[in-house]
């Protein structure tokens, strides 16, 4: 371990992190080389995201200690970790939604003079930065009026500008495209020439081998190894993350041409001004209809609109034939249907709320404001469920916000589950998943398939959209410009029809 | 890896009765305060505990605090759901003042009693939808949602009584607030009645766990097809029926209403109740009967002030020494004193969920 | 004849709020007097807020009234405001209350005595006793208020002078019924369920009606086991004295307008300029004294 | 920005419309006498709104700001006339309490956790409570700087006075503006009403920054007491009751969010006068009863509110991004 963290520039030892009875790390050493891309692996809830808080300032370990370069450090706040050059994008996007881009990249690194921010200066830094990134937009406006993509973005810039010696990236490319990712990359490599030292989170091991070093993999708030990226294969990262090997059944491409039911869903012209234009649209019982688009495609709205969580002002809804008025989210799963957001955060989860609440919440919705489900049900369902999606929790009558993201999602999509839906809609189901929990939840989709659901899944990863769909429909601008069946689910076809080429043109 | 079995279908059965250590609940901080409250009165004044049966009720110190502690603890009722859901109602003294007025108006011109009661009950209610409808519909932030109706609403409850004083003498309201079942003080009683009735309707039923859904993460409730904007008009109109009964209670005690200061600031004793009683300004988990318990000490508290003969220029000195002691006791600091010295978390990060939205 | 004179004259009045039955006596008295003679009335309610009032003053005098009527809420503080309106040869005339303000500044003040109230109330309790011991507990007006001041200070002083009436507890009430009867409850226990005590003195007839209902809930008879004695004289009084429930009260009358508009008519029509004080007069009434008469008279005065 | 200012200029349309129209019914309040009175009766009340919109900025509110201007006018009374010190020496004193008082209800919303709901509810308490220990009755200033600062004023054409005070309240106004917008404070201000979670993580010093929030409110707090007791010549314990719901009602009417985040001190301003223009328009009426003024300020602050939200949720919630690959 000395050999390996001599000329460490960042570097932590023996590392004990306790939440309440739950020892979120325990004895984790980790050494950050200069010039370095140091990869940090493990599923959900392994505590990586931990690790990096203790490694920046945001929290206390219990145990253990922290150097910056030889020399022990004890960073009170993330301020603090910031000024000694440590810059850090945190899991979730940290930013300030009410505020400017510009103010976003230089909040509290703003260039003064006689104690007043130099406001041009700013914007015209900040332009200069996210040029870089090639983004181009207007660095006044405020942040919350551009896409998740965007500000992930800036989030990265941000950490970048304040990086000296070290850049943290916790999962960082979760809602990027592969243009973005590409274009992150480079600038990681061009910061590594320099001599930083970086860590990066990711649940992508396809990044992890693209991009870098060294990986340490953690498991159950454990260091179970570091190794030189060059000397191992993707299957023994896993095998380490897991424990054990698992099977990739995501690397299939188009499932047998469809056997699906009768149809259990139709949209007929439903759309809403400014919002999606009109589409019509049939899911079947046992199908899954995948959605592929860049971001911004309006993939998202188009299932808050079927959810009627944004009221639809044309077309019409229809399930087993017959109309139905669907205005309202109550009013959707009245009707059976079920939507995990794409935004966990702020439209899932219920923090304080238990696990076991958590769960059993759409279904009590459902059943209504007098029938309450008695605790025994709750429990013996959120049992269930949770064993069912191996959902890590020390008990169920944990508040939910304690748990890891990942966790959090698997809670959301048993919530789902437990209201016996017809049909469910997934925005983004796997983003900022492990490799287990990934191939976990696709085998999910599978299952509920097979067991004549119809889905609706919202995915920006192509192979995982071809893995499960019977048929995918592509967005483009708003519009759902293709459907695709049979042979043409492919990752291929799809991104063709994303970019906008005409099928005709690129079938010989 | 255990293999996700999709097929399982929940059959809704019967409700049951929550489970609760009674002894773990007695053993919180809001009880130790009462006690430490009501043991200090009894140090200002010995005959504090004695409690004597007199013309067929009960008489002593102790009930009076229970009495007069009773407007506010109905108040803090109505609070306590409205605060679960991450509102505020500032309007509940003026409601009071308001549904007062009715009654008396209404008694004062021969009106039956019974239609009186009714009809200030009907105008809480009203009154109540009145902010739910702002807060929901109208999507204002609660606290001035509620400001609004808290300055009209006197102003409503003085053009009714036209300023003075409306004095009756009609038996039924007077019951109200000064009467006596099976020894205890009517308002008492009836503090008791709603006390248990709430508990049960919101514990027995889905209503508790939905509003403090709402309360803690109101998009996610919609995601979850909560009907939220309905539950929220409930919780108002609630709360505003709660503060009738209030007002009900104080003009049958002074057996007249007094439009211009019954209820007055009432409010804030209200919310101090709930905060005392231990549920959070921010939505989420709640507790009535803590909240009823709150409000007890706070009357505790004036009461110890009253019988103990302090110049009352030093009267809000008093409570405010005694708010702020209740509060750092109770404080995530205080409770986790011995633990926070050891693992120092950056207090922003730790409370991830209060993001962006404290009152 | 003379009142024709104030006709289409407009005056503002400055009222501070409407905290009590008695307040709104004063306004609706004020209002219907205004009326009587022809006057344009500005009626501004400053809810009990000083700077409410200087507001108004401000307003009125940018108005251009013929003179301003102001029950100060405060005596300090009307320096600068009333001197815009001397500028501004606007008279200003102040109701019920004094100002702790150079004299020049406002043509005259009506008000009753608030000191001489509780000298009243204090010798008609002295006289009543006739040198028994007596132990008696105090309802204060608001904290700081000078109606507060005032007649705690007047009845201490009366009573202070004799060695057989002691003030034994004394707390604020608010002026208010709810509060009146919940501190007397206090008091009732704090003594013994009441035995240790002989009379009860409040600052204002609602506080004592509070009391009365206290000391009848704790078994006791209001009026003969424990004396009432208050100032203000408005109705619930009167007919707490019919039913032999309170003893006596000092009245202050709502009428302070009447005067207020005399002297403003003699002064802007005569030039006669008025004397700085106008008393009212501190009537004692007792249950001896047409309680029900009384209470007839004052039932439509908008108590 | 364009976001944030789209409610300050309907704030302000609303203001003028309002103010024409109340001119139309009563021509004299076009003189400059009625705009000085603005200035000079509302002056306490804005400097009191410039530190409740910093407060509110970032998602806390402060309740005390009412009875800091009441402690600090009988303080300031108390050092004049019973100590006998000079004016200016007391209201260095007073000031220096108020911060003090400001910066512990900060330290006691950090670090206990405590909403500052509660913990200014307290204050309000402990502040009232004080004041009236300190002295129930209300005690006349009698001191020759009194008398010089309410005789000095700017007159202006038409007879209109601009006064000693109000020119103070312009000034708290320019200074709100410079450090909301222009230093990093302000920013961080801002950063805690749009999520404190991510400020701490964005390194805001969430601790410091709070306790100084707090610090402000009150120290300007106690400027307003300053003023009120300019104003009065005197200090009173009862001084300024109910004026946290005035300057709370003056922030939201001016287009802050009182979730935080979102809004302006220069709305404040006009969120003020506006409530000026209600008050004087009443006295102007003339006609309305006590309950009848109570009914209408509350229809008025109903509508101005309506008015915010409308032009707010008509305001495009969502802007197409110019993004290029
Ligand atoms: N503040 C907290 N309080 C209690 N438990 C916590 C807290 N933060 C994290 N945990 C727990 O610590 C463990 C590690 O969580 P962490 O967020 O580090 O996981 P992770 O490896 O980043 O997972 P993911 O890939 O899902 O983001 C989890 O079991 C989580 O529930
Ligand atoms: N919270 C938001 N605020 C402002 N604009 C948004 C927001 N969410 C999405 N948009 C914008 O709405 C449009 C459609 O977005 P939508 O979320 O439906 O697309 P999507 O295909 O689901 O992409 P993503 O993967 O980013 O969610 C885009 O222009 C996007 O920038
Ligand atoms: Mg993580
Ligand atoms: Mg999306």
């Amino acid at each position: 371990m000395t050999a390996e963290a001599a000329g460490a520039l960042l570097e932590a030892r023996g590392i004990v992190k306790i939440f309440g009875q739950h020892r979120a790390l325990d004895d984790v050493s980790f050494a950050l080389r200069a010039g370095e891309v140091h990869a940090l692996l493990g599923e959900n809830g392994a505590g990586k995201s931990t690790l990096i808080k203790i490694l920046t300032g945001a929290y206390r370990p219990d145990g253990g200690e922290v150097r910056l370069q030889g020399a022990p450090v004890s960073f009170r706040d993330p301020l603090h970790a910031q000024s000694h050059g440590i810059g850090t994008v945190y899991q979730e996007v940290n930013l300030l939604p009410n505020r400017s881009v510009a103010e976003n990249l230089f909040l509290g690194h703003q260039p003064t003079r006689w104690g007043l921010i130099r406001r041009k200066e700013i914007e015209a830094h900040a332009r200069q930065v996210l040029a870089t990134y090639g983004l181009e937009i207007d660095v006044r406006e405020e942040l919350s009026s551009f896409s998740v993509a965007i500000q992930q973005i800036v989030a990265i810039a941000r950490a970048v500008e304040l990086s000296g010696k070290v850049l943290v990236l916790d999962e960082p490319t979760a809602s990027l495209d592969r243009n973005e990712v590409e274009r992150l990359f480079e600038v990681i490599r061009t910061l590594k020439a320099r001599g930083l030292g970086i860590i990066f989170i990711t649940h992508f091991l396809d990044q992890v081998f693209a991009l870098a070093d060294r990986v340490t993999i953690l498991r159950n708030g454990r260091k179970i190894a570091t190794e030189r990226l060059a000397e191992v294969s993707t299957t023994d990262v896993v095998r380490m993350m897991l424990g054990k090997d698992v099977a990739f059944d995501h690397h299939l491409t188009g499932l047998a041409e469809t056997t699906h039911g009768a149809p259990c869903v139709g949209f007929a012209g439903l759309g809403r001004k400014g919002s999606v234009a009109p589409f019509t649209l049939e899911v079947h019982e046992g199908e899954v209809v995948g959605v592929a688009g860049l971001l911004g495609s309006g993939r998202t709205e188009m299932a808050r609109l079927m959810f009627g969580i944004d009221p639809a002002d044309s077309g019409q809804i229809t399930i087993d034939g017959k109309s139905v008025t669907i205005r309202n989210p109550a009013q959707a799963v009245a009707a059976g249907f079920g939507f995990c957001p794409e935004d966990r955060k702020l439209d899932g989860i219920f923090g304080e709320l238990s696990v076991r609440e958590n769960i059993i919440i759409a279904l009590q919705a459902k059943l209504g404001w007098f029938r309450a489900l008695n605790r025994d049900d709750q429990i013996d369902l959120a049992g269930r469920y949770a064993e069912a999606l191996d959902i890590r929790a020390a008990n169920h009558d944990m508040p939910v916000k304690l748990l890891s993201g990942g966790n959090q999602q698997k809670v959301i999509l048993a919530r789902w589950l437990a209201i016996d839906p017809s049909f469910l809609i997934l925005d983004e189901p796997t983003r900022g998943i492990d490799v287990g929990a990934h191939a976990e939840i696709v085998r999910t989709i599978n299952r509920l398939r097979e067991e004549g659901l119809g889905l609706f899944v919202i995915s920006s990863e192509l192979d995982e959209v071809v893995a499960y769909s019977n048929r995918v429909v592509v967005m483009r601008d708003r519009q759902m410009v293709a459907e695709l069946t049979g042979a043409d689910v492919a990752p291929d076809r799809i991104v063709q029809a994303i970019a906008g080429t005409s099928l005709a043109e690129v079938t010989p | 890896m255990t293999r996700p079995t999709a097929q399982i279908r929940p059959a809704p059965q019967p409700p049951a009765l929550r489970h609760r250590s009674v002894t773990t609940a007695l053993l919180r901080p809001q009880f130790l305060a009462l006690l430490a409250l009501l043991g200090i009165n009894w140090l200002l004044f010995p005959g504090f505990f004695s409690i004597t049966w007199q013309d067929g009720r009960l008489f002593g110190s102790l009930i009076d605090v229970l009495n007069r502690g009773t407007p506010v603890a109905i108040l803090a009722i109505g609070m306590t759901a409205v605060i679960a859901t991450k509102g505020v109602d500032l309007s509940v003294g003026a409601v009071m003042a308001i549904a007062g007025a009715v009654a008396a108006v209404m008694v004062t011109s021969g009106q039956p009693a019974v239609l009186a009661v009714a009809a200030a009950l009907a105008v809480g209610l009203l009154c109540g939808l009145w902010n739910g409808i702002l807060v929901t519909t109208l999507s204002i932030q609660p606290i001035i949602a509620t400001l609004v109706l808290m300055v009209a609403g006197r102003g409503l409850a003085q053009l009714i009584t036209e300023g003075s004083i409306v004095t009756f003498t009609d038996p039924v309201l007077i019951f109200i607030g000064t009467g006596s079942v099976a020894g205890l003080p009517t308002p008492v009683v009836l503090l008791i009645g709603l006390t248990i009735l709430t508990t049960l309707a919101v514990r027995r039923t889905a209503l508790g766990l939905l509003i403090e859904a709402v309360g803690i993460n109101r998009s996610a409730a919609r995601f979850a097809g909560i009907k939220a904007g309905a539950l929220l008009l409930v919780v108002y109109a609630f709360a505003g029926l709660c503060a009738a009964l209030a007002g009900l209670i104080v003009a049958g005690d002074i057996r007249g209403a007094d439009a211009n200061n019954a209820g007055l600031w009432l409010e804030l004793d209200a919310i101090l109740a709930v905060v005392v009683g231990g549920t959070s300004l921010l939505g989420g988990r709640f507790s009535i009967p803590m909240s009823v318990v709150g409000a007890m000490i706070i009357q505790a508290m004036n009461t110890g002030i009253l019988i103990s003969g302090f110049s009352p220029e030093f009267n809000l000195v008093v409570k405010s020494a005694v708010i702020i002691l209740i509060l750092v006791l109770q404080s995530p600091f205080a409770a986790s004193f011995v633990q926070r010295r050891r693992l120092k978390v950056a207090p922003g990060a730790q409370v991830s969920a209060q993001q962006g939205d404290r009152a | 004849a003379a009142h024709a004179d104030l006709t289409g004259k407009v005056i503002g009045f400055s009222q501070i709020g409407s905290e009590s039955g008695w307040r709104a006596a004063e306004t609706s008295v004020t209002k219907s007097q205004a009326e009587t003679r022809g006057i344009d009335l500005k009626f501004a309610d400053a809810q009990q807020k000083q700077e409410n009032q200087i507001k108004a003053i401000r307003g009125f005098i940018a108005q251009g009234v013929d003179a301003i009527l102001i029950a100060p809420v405060v005596s300090t503080g009307w320096d600068e405001v009333l001197g815009e309106a001397k500028e501004a040869n606007i008279p200003v005339v102040l109701l019920d209350r004094g100002i702790d303000a150079s004299p020049d500044l406002y043509l005259t003040g009506v008000a009753s005595d608030q000191v001489k109230e509780g000298a009243v109330a204090g010798k008609w309790l002295i006289d009543t006793l006739a040198g028994k011991d007596c132990n008696v507990v105090e309802l204060e007006g608001t904290v700081g208020s000078s109606p507060a001041i005032n007649r705690k200070k007047g009845f201490d002083d009366a009573v202070g002078a004799t060695s057989n009436i002691k003030v034994i507890r004394s707390q604020t009430g608010d002026f208010t019924r709810a509060k009146g009867k919940e501190v007397m409850e206090g008091f009732l226990k704090a003594e013994g369920g009441g035995k240790g005590i002989c009379a009860v003195y409040a600052h204002n007839d609602d506080m004592a009606v509070g009391a009365i209902q206290a000391i009848k809930d704790a078994g006791l008879k209001p009026g003969s086991d424990i004396l009432v004695v208050s100032i203000d004289g408005v109705p619930d009084i009167f007919s707490a004295m019919v039913a032999g429930e309170a003893n006596a009260t000092v009245e202050l009358t709502p009428n302070m307008a009447g005067p207020a508009f005399d002297a403003l008519d003699a002064y802007l029509n005569g030039g006669t300029v008025p004397e700085k004080a106008i008393i009212t007069e501190s009537k004692l009434f007792t249950q001896a004294d047409d309680p029900q008469g009384e209470y007839d008279r004052r039932k439509g005065l908008g108590y | 920005m364009n976001r944030s200012l789209r409610p300050l200029l309907a704030t302000a349309a609303i203001f003028v419309l309002a103010y024409l129209l109340a001119i139309a019914q009563f021509p004299a309040m076009a003189s400059t006498r009625v705009l000085g009175n603005f200035l000079t009766d509302n002056a306490f009340l804005g400097i009191a709104a410039v530190g409740m919109t910093f407060v509110i900025l970032s998602g806390g509110i402060d309740l005390s700001v009412g009875a800091v201007i009441g402690f600090t006018t009988v303080l300031i009374a108390v050092l004049v006339m019973w100590v006998g010190l000079h004016p200016l020496a007391a209201f260095a004193i007073a000031l220096a309490v108020a911060a003090l008082f400001g910066a512990g209800m900060g330290a006691a919303i950090y670090y206990l956790r405590v909403p500052s709901f509660i913990v200014t509810l307290a204050g309000m308490f402990l502040a009232r409570g004080a004041a009236s220990v300190l002295s129930p009755d209300s005690i006349g200033i009698k001191h020759s700087f009194y008398t010089t600062v309410s005789k000095s004023y700017l007159l202006m054409p038409g007879g209109g006075r601009l006064s000693v005070v109000g020119i103070m309240m312009l000034l708290v106004f320019l200074a709100g503006i410079v450090i909301a917008h222009r230093t990093r404070f302000g920013s961080y201000v801002y950063a805690l009403g749009g999520s404190e979670t991510s400020a701490a993580l964005m390194g805001v010093p969430v601790a410091r920054t709070t306790v100084l929030i707090y610090t402000l409110s009150s120290t300007l707090a106690g400027l307003a007491g300053v003023v009120f007791s300019l104003y009065t010549s005197a200090g009173y314990s009862l001084n300024a009751l109910g004026v946290e719901l005035d300057a709370i009602a003056a922030v939201v009417i001016g287009g802050t969010l009182l979730t935080g985040g979102y809004g302006l001190v220069a709305g404040t301003f006009i969120g003020v006068m506006l409530q000026g223009l209600v008050q004087t328009y009443i006295v102007f009426d003339g006609t309305l009863s006590s309950w009848w003024t109570k009914i209408v300020i509350g229809a008025l602050l109903f509508m101005f509110i309506l008015l915010q939200r409308l032009l707010h949720s008509a305001a495009p919630r969502r802007r197409k991004i110019l993004w290029t690959a």
